[in-house]
């Protein structure tokens, strides 16, 4: 067989990892220098991650670390789905440090740079190894440094949802690795192809019981229902850019985490019934609760709850379509939410409150930026032709497909809860366009090194809107890839 | 590909009128204006075509542009009307700020609902649906303040009639596998009568929301009266129209005939809210004050009688609402115009009750109204009279006299309500402050008078347009109707205008005649009145002020939209419960650990109990 | 006694994480919380510990040429932990100067007296 | 010859309702032991208003009464009278009643231009009026029409006219004693003369006409007692049919004359009747005419309705 040459996908997470612990030295030499390094990083990953794409549409690619054979060794698997997922980091990673160049004006911007470049290699590493534990370990760098970029202004507010954040966190992740543990004592072995081959299907209580402590572990990073009441606060507090990468990635890492788990180690059908309630009553809890908001980065945080909801119900399906429509939205979530907070930094920066009744007539003060705000609100709510909308139609698709009363009683229930986000994101656009602001002072448009990451995102956002078919292909790929447990079986196990 | 190519002209020329007008300010409103005239050039030229073609491949369906005859009335009319309000625009949005913005979504509104009816798959007809929806959001916004609220009202009702659609088209969908309308309405048959009920269900609710039928009626009245009224002329004339499109694109092209009438109880349910909607929206608009918000009341009501004839299913009705459309499209377009040319001179005030002998001031939007008024009561020699004729004569030989008696009673009301706004905006006395009311500029006047020759040409002749719906119908499976130019002829009872406008037209002359050589009459200032010899108070009071005030407290204390009472309790319940939702997040991290603690724990014990998972 | 003989470590380490969640239930304190957050950890990393542990087991390195491997400690656990007991250690760090942070800005830190974050 | 019936019909009509306006004069001043004007008096008003000098307010008073004239003779034609028919074909009872609009929406846009408070206030109380009674008029309308499965009022006509007697069938008597209710309604008599109270508005909607407004309006009233009563009689009564006696002659010269005149026979005695009822009632208020007529007329009509319609 002929080998096909390609970049070591371990680069992926190293050269981030490793362009992190330059920059403090780095400090020393150039400082000027130190905010264009997140920059090269993710746009070094970004086009490496592009570059992989048409060897892993082929087959996963399976990089052993350590040495001997597969199940004792430390692997990264490299599948349509964790490279999927690879991309929109390293994308959003990319165009969120563009937007910091001018953004981060406050507090020690080399921390901010190292910690941003940790969380998002951390996240890299959750979507692309093939192990629990070093699953474990790559989200606890994911979360150390977010609970760190939380409370990085160490205004009240940050350093409160900070420490809030700290300790949910901390127990999720006391649980997940209790739930690691219980699986270790059973199997012996930390392999997730492994692990998944001996499971065959869940049905003992001793499995169960395991994954319900990995469940609520990433559930908590997941921010599914019961367990997300950190997000808030958390997301509302940091800087919006940190917001951004919160919402649009970390979230969708930890969700991505639990479903390979329950997909690829566990199998865990029946539970997918039980999850499918919980997403929509996650959407249900996020879209009411930002209903009612005054607070700007709140009601995103609160959207972005909903949203996940709404990808978790679309994952619970557990159909290929179903799994496609989840990608999709997960895509859809990361570049809408992205811009929206974005943007939304820009115009909190301008008007110095996070009220929205204070960004009454923004859209005239900040045209572009009210512009690409309007396309995420749209696109959000899922109006064609913009991006929300292919998503959220795949999902609806899927669901319908199925042709059972009760998907179509909890689609009755999605729409109710889109209705609701329909009614708080136009309520924004109103104040942004047809309320007059008091304030007369002139145009005034966010930074040119903001507009270009948002503006990159709004185009994004039209163009898979309008030509979604680009990227079903890989979309198809990554779900039956997560859908097929036994495929990766043997792509790993060979 | 034709069609693509217009549909990508005209949205390329929405964003140029948008960025152009940020540089060069002129030059939008030339473009905006040639752009809809070629809009509606190139829609013209394609009369008696019929084919389709696919342009876009969307997640594997196949998004697809027909047109045919059906389309073509409709495209034509849209961009018809659309022109005349771009025109119209053109003096009412001079010297309002950010009119480039409003031309863009003037533009993309048309061509969104251009979209709709050329569309020949039910994706794009969606994608069509929700553009027009977002656009029509932000032009009914545009004029702030309390055009807000109305939005709101709008957009909201929009999404939920949108999403159920959608659900509609993914369901029929899954049963059919296809979403192209010419293959669903072959398979359709294939497909068991209560799935059949259902997509109609789902389907009713997003062509119900924009057709106003009454349970879903309350965004209309605000919103055709907050939106700049040339706007309020698109929406009220073509836009609600969509809601009849999508009825008889569902009923007649994809269900089809044979199938839809023989669903049990639902056309008369139809039937029956379409009563209701001609019945309580006419006396709703007897009590309006504010002029816009009695046409849209009116509009209402008029979409009533247009839903009546679609879902009434003969030929005759079927034949006589669409005409309805046209014609509805036509008159109240004309009427939204006449007021818009009112509160462009006034500065804004369309209050009933402050308004009154503008008749001097300006005749020629006087004429206009009137004819408009004339058009929408329906008298002989106008086009209303003869759509609302087909649509009485089918419901009475038919024998359904109740649906009958509400048609016909909602004339009546609709000439009370129709001369209360004449009457208080021309007739009467002029009160001091508008002495130097201007006439219409002339950009105003041509739409309106274009309009105007449309409603009585259409009225002597209806046998012209007629003679287009007639095609339609006959694409729906019905038989031809009997048309001539001047009328209809059928075994039980012909309508021929020619000897209505003969007689009407020697008795005109000979009356006149008569009068003329009477003794020449003096004219006289308004105020040399006869007043049984007591002294009658200028400026005191303006009686045009609650012209019908038995009837107001007659019916005030009944009639009430207990409708919008109940949508806009339900909305504020679902505020204060989304408000203690979000209590849970208490703010406290021992009730969140306790959160975390309790889901595992439930989880735990639920499975080891009873083995759920 | 031959339950409590066999199992005493793995109830020793579920008593500590019971411990902890029950002071990260009950205490408002943050460095009590930050103290329970600990125990915690030490219980997991205890229960870890305790899944590769084998009684009279030697280092899993063949020192002597008569060792079998079921006689060995299993050294992933082990190995486990370490990086765990590392990580714990960043969150405490990361926890304790929040602390003071939390401090300075509040002047207390009783958890129920900072609710400016809510719904 | 259908211009011949044409003229022939507006003729009739011009001269009965003249003579209807007389009559009623003549009635009443008698019922008030008066000997009252001569029953041409109202003739003789035309012609001399006719050379008196009028005030106008503007073009829309003048096209107004002009139009309101036009509506009311154009109902005329679509109206048999006996055996006459000019225009049964052309739409039939549909474009009545729409015709019947115009006649009072001329009157309303005239007077509304006079600018003043009393024709004003008499607009609104007709227009109110109408409203109540156009209730039970389509109503009683719809009866006939779904009786007889036609919009046609000539077919209706003749169908009655092959019964023996007008109320043929006893369905329709509800409906006639319905149309018998709000007959001086229509007319504007008492106790309905609210929208024309001399003594409270100076007569309401025609305060401003003078010289010769006020002729076309005096005949327009005329008409207006005409086409009520003939509609009435048409839709009732049989038109110009007595117990089919004359149908030997029917069809001829002598048969046409002969249901005229009993055509007009009918209408008079209705006429009379209506008359005596104006004479012992006082006049209501607008609340307690629209309140009666949507009780007690309303309600017998619907019934009838749906008698009608459950029997067929």
């Amino acid at each position: 067989m002929k080998e096909i040459t390609y970049i070591n996908p371990v680069l992926l997470i190293a050269v981030p990892l490793a362009l992190a612990f330059i920059i403090p030295i780095l400090k020393f030499v150039w400082e000027k220098s130190i905010k264009w390094i997140p920059v090269a990083g993710f746009l070094f990953d970004l086009i490496v991650s592009i570059t992989l794409i048409p060897i892993v549409l082929q087959k996963n690619i399976i990089v052993k670390i350590g040495g001997t054979t597969t199940p004792f060794s430390i692997n990264l698997v490299v599948g349509p789905a964790g490279l999927l997922l690879s991309i929109m980091i390293s994308l959003a990673g990319f165009l969120v440090a563009i937007y910091a160049l001018k953004y981060i004006q406050e507090g020690d911007k080399t921390k901010y740079h190292i910690l941003f470049m940790l969380l998002l290699t951390g996240a890299i590493g959750v979507v692309l190894t093939g192990d629990i534990f070093n699953l474990f370990v790559f989200f606890e760098v994911l979360c150390i440094s977010s609970y760190a970029l939380v409370g990085y202004l160490g205004n009240r507010a940050g350093i409160e949802s900070s420490i809030k954040y700290l300790i949910q966190g901390s127990i999720g992740s006391s649980l997940l690795l209790v739930g690691i543990g219980l699986i270790y004592g059973q199997y012996g072995t930390l392999n997730m192809a492994d692990l998944a081959a001996q499971i065959k299907t869940a049905d003992s209580i001793s499995l169960f019981v395991p994954m319900f402590f990995m469940i609520t572990g990433l559930g908590i990073e997941a921010a599914i229902f019961p367990l997300n009441s950190w997000l808030p606060d958390a997301h509302s507090s940091a800087p919006s850019s940190i917001s951004a990468v919160l919402s649009g990635i970390a979230i969708e890492v930890g969700l991505y985490a639990m479903m390979r788990i329950l997909f690829t180690i566990f199998a865990a059908e029946s539970f997918m019934g039980f999850l499918l309630f919980l997403g929509v009553i996650t959407l249900l809890i996020g879209e009411m609760s930002a209903f009612s908001q005054n607070n700007i980065k709140r009601m995103l945080a609160y959207s972005s709850i909903g949203q996940i909801g709404l990808i978790v119900f679309a994952f619970s399906i557990a159909t290929a379509s179903g799994l496609s429509g989840g990608f999709f939205q997960m895509i859809s979530h990361t570049l809408n939410k992205a811009l929206l907070f974005l943007a939304t930094g820009f115009m909190i920066y301008r008007t110095g409150s996070m009220e929205i009744s204070s960004f009454r007539g923004l859209g005239k003060k900040m045209p572009l930026t009210a512009l690409f705000f309007t396309i995420g609100t749209f696109s959000i709510i899922g109006l064609p032709p913009f991006v929300g909308f292919a998503s959220k139609f795949l999902i609806f698709k899927a669901a319908l497909a199925k042709q059972e009363l009760l998907f179509i009683i909890l689609i009755a229930v999605i729409i109710l809860t889109t209705v609701i986000e329909g009614a708080y994101f136009f309520r924004i656009i109103q104040t942004l366009y047809f309320k007059e602001s008091d304030d007369k002072s002139s145009k005034q448009e966010s930074a040119i090194t903001a507009l270009i990451p948002m503006f990159i995102f709004a185009l994004l956002i039209l163009i898979l809107g309008i030509y979604p078919n680009w990227i079903m292909k890989f979309i198809h790929s990554a779900a039956s890839e997560l859908l097929n447990k036994m495929s990766y079986l043997r792509s790993v196990l060979g | 590909m034709i069609l693509f190519y217009m549909m990508i002209f005209a949205f390329v020329g929405a964003f140029l009128i948008y960025f152009a007008g940020k540089s060069f300010p002129r030059i939008k409103e030339i473009l905006a204006v040639v752009i809809s005239f070629l809009l509606f050039l190139f829609v013209a030229l394609l009369y008696g075509k019929d084919f389709q073609i696919n342009y876009h491949n969307f997640l594997g369906f196949h998004l697809f542009l027909r047109i045919n005859m059906f389309s073509w009335l409709f495209a034509l009319t849209i961009t018809f009307l659309g022109f005349l309000s771009i025109i119209f625009s053109l003096s009412y949005m001079k010297d309002k700020k950010n009119n480039a913005f409003y031309y863009m979504n003037m533009l993309f509104v048309n061509i969104a609902m251009l979209g709709i009816v050329l569309a020949g798959d039910l994706i794009s007809f969606f994608i069509f649906w929700e553009i027009m929806s977002w656009s029509t959001f932000l032009l009914i916004s545009y004029k702030k303040g309390s055009a807000l609220p109305a939005s709101m009202k709008y957009i909201i009702m929009s999404i939920i009639g949108s999403l159920s659609m959608l659900i509609g088209i993914l369901y029929l969908y899954d049963l059919t596998d296809t979403t192209i309308i010419s293959q669903l309405s072959h398979i359709i048959r294939f497909i068991n009568k209560g799935d059949v009920i259902f997509v109609v269900i789902l389907f009713s609710i997003a062509f119900g929301i924009k057709n106003a039928v009454i349970p879903f009626h309350n965004w209309l009245p605000p919103a055709h009266s907050e939106a700049p009224s040339p706007f309020s002329a698109i929406l009220s004339g073509i836009l609600i129209k969509m809601g009849v499109y999508g009825f008889l694109l569902l009923f007649y092209v994809i269900i089809g005939l044979d199938i839809i009438f023989h669903l049990t109880g639902l056309t008369i349910v139809l039937n029956v809210l379409a009563a209701i909607t001609i019945i309580f929206p006419t006396f709703l608009a007897i009590l309006q004050n504010d002029a816009k918000r009695l046409l849209a009341w009116s509009t209402v009501a008029q979409a009533g009688y247009i839903f009546m004839g679609i879902t009434y299913g003969t030929e005759l009705s079927v034949a006589g609402g669409i005409f309805h459309f046209l014609n509805h499209a036509i008159f109240k377009a004309l009427m939204f115009l006449a007021v818009g040319a009112i509160e462009y001179r006034t500065k804004g005030i369309r209050d009933l009750n402050s308004l009154g002998g503008f008749i001097k001031k300006m005749p020629f939007t006087f004429a206009a109204m009137l004819i408009g008024a004339m058009g929408l009561i329906g008298l002989p020699l106008t086009n209303g009279f003869v759509s609302k004729w087909l649509i009485y004569k089918t419901l009475i030989l038919n024998g359904s006299p109740f649906l009958a008696f509400a048609a016909l009673i909602g004339t009546w009301g609709t000439i009370l309500y129709s001369y209360k706004l004449i009457h208080n905006i021309f007739l009467g006395q002029l009160p001091a402050k508008f002495e130097n009311i201007q006439k219409a500029p002339f950009s105003m006047k041509m739409p309106m008078m274009i309009l105007s020759t449309i409603i009585i040409f259409f009225g002597i002749l209806p046998g012209i347009p007629l003679q287009f719906i007639n095609k339609i119908i006959v694409s729906f499976g019905y038989h031809p109707l009997n048309v001539s130019l001047f009328g209809i002829v059928s075994d039980s009872g012909n309508l021929n205008i020619i000897n209505i406008l003969a007689a009407t037209f020697v008795i005109g002359v000979l009356i006149v005649l008569f009068f003329r050589s009477g003794r020449k009459s003096v004219r006289v200032d308004q105020y040399d009145n006869y007043a049984a010899g007591s002294f009658i108070p200028k400026e005191k009071y303006s009686y045009t002020n609650s012209f019908y005030a038995p009837l107001d407290r007659f019916l005030n204390s009944f009639l009430k939209d207990y409708i919008d009472i109940f949508y806009c309790k339900s909305a504020a319940l679902i505020r204060h419960f989304c408000n203690g939702i979000r209590k849970i997040y208490t703010g406290y991290v021992g009730s969140y650990v306790m959160y975390i603690l309790l889901f595992l724990a439930v989880l735990i014990f639920v499975q080891l109990n009873w083995s759920v998972f | 006694m031959d339950f409590l003989y066999n199992y005493i470590y793995y109830i020793g380490a579920f008593g500590l994480i019971l411990i902890g969640l029950y002071i990260l239930l009950v205490k408002h304190n943050l460095i009590k919380m930050i103290i329970g957050l600990s125990i915690l950890e030490t219980g997991v990393n205890l229960f870890i510990i305790t899944l590769g542990y084998l009684d009279n087991g030697t280092a899993p390195i063949f020192s002597k040429e008569n060792l079998e491997s079921n006689m060995m400690v299993d050294p992933v656990p082990q190995a486990l932990v370490l990086t765990a007991i590392v990580i714990g250690l960043a969150v405490l760090a990361l926890a304790l100067s929040l602390a003071i942070r939390l401090y300075d800005s509040f002047k207390t830190l009783n958890l129920k007296k900072i609710k400016e974050q809510k719904w | 010859m259908n211009i011949l019936l044409m003229i022939l019909s507006a003729i009739i009509s011009l001269v009965t309702g003249m003579f209807f306006l007389g009559l009623a004069r003549k009635i009443m001043a008698m019922i008030h032991w008066r000997y009252g004007p001569p029953i041409y008096q109202p003739l003789i008003d035309v012609i001399r208003y006719f050379h008196q000098r009028a005030v106008s307010h503007g073009f829309i008073f003048d096209l107004g009464i002009i139009i309101s004239l036009i509506g009311s003779l154009l109902v005329v034609f679509f109206l048999p009278l006996g055996n006459i028919s000019s225009f049964s074909n052309s739409g039939g009872l549909l474009v009545i009643l729409y015709i019947l609009i115009l006649s009072p929406l001329g009157l309303a846009l005239s007077s509304g231009e006079s600018a003043n408070p009393n024709a004003s206030i008499g607009i609104s109380r007709k227009l109110i009026l109408t409203l109540s009674y156009e209730f039970v008029l389509i109503i009683i309308l719809l009866s006939l029409m779904s009786q007889y499965q036609t919009i046609s009022l000539q077919e209706i006509v003749m169908l009655q006219a092959r019964k023996v007697w007008s109320f043929a069938s006893w369905k329709l008597i509800l409906p006639g004693i319905a149309y018998l209710l709000i007959l001086p309604a229509m007319l504007g008599f008492r106790p309905f003369e609210i929208a024309g109270a001399s003594q409270e508005i100076s007569a309401g909607p025609s305060v401003e006409f003078g010289g010769k407004y006020l002729a076309l309006n005096t005949i327009n009233h005329g008409l207006l007692h005409f086409i009520t009563i003939a509609l009435f009689v048409n839709l009732f009564l049989g038109g110009g049919d007595l117990f089919g006696i004359f149908d030997s002659i029917s069809g001829t010269f002598w048969g046409s004359f002969v249901s005229l005149i009993i055509f007009l026979i009918k209408m008079i005695l209705i006429f009379v009747i209506s008359v005596f009822i104006n004479a012992v009632f006082p006049r209501l208020r607008l609340e307690q005419a629209t309140k009666y007529i949507l009780y007690y007329p309303l309600s017998i009509a619907i019934v009838g309705l749906i008698i009608v319609v459950a029997i067929n």
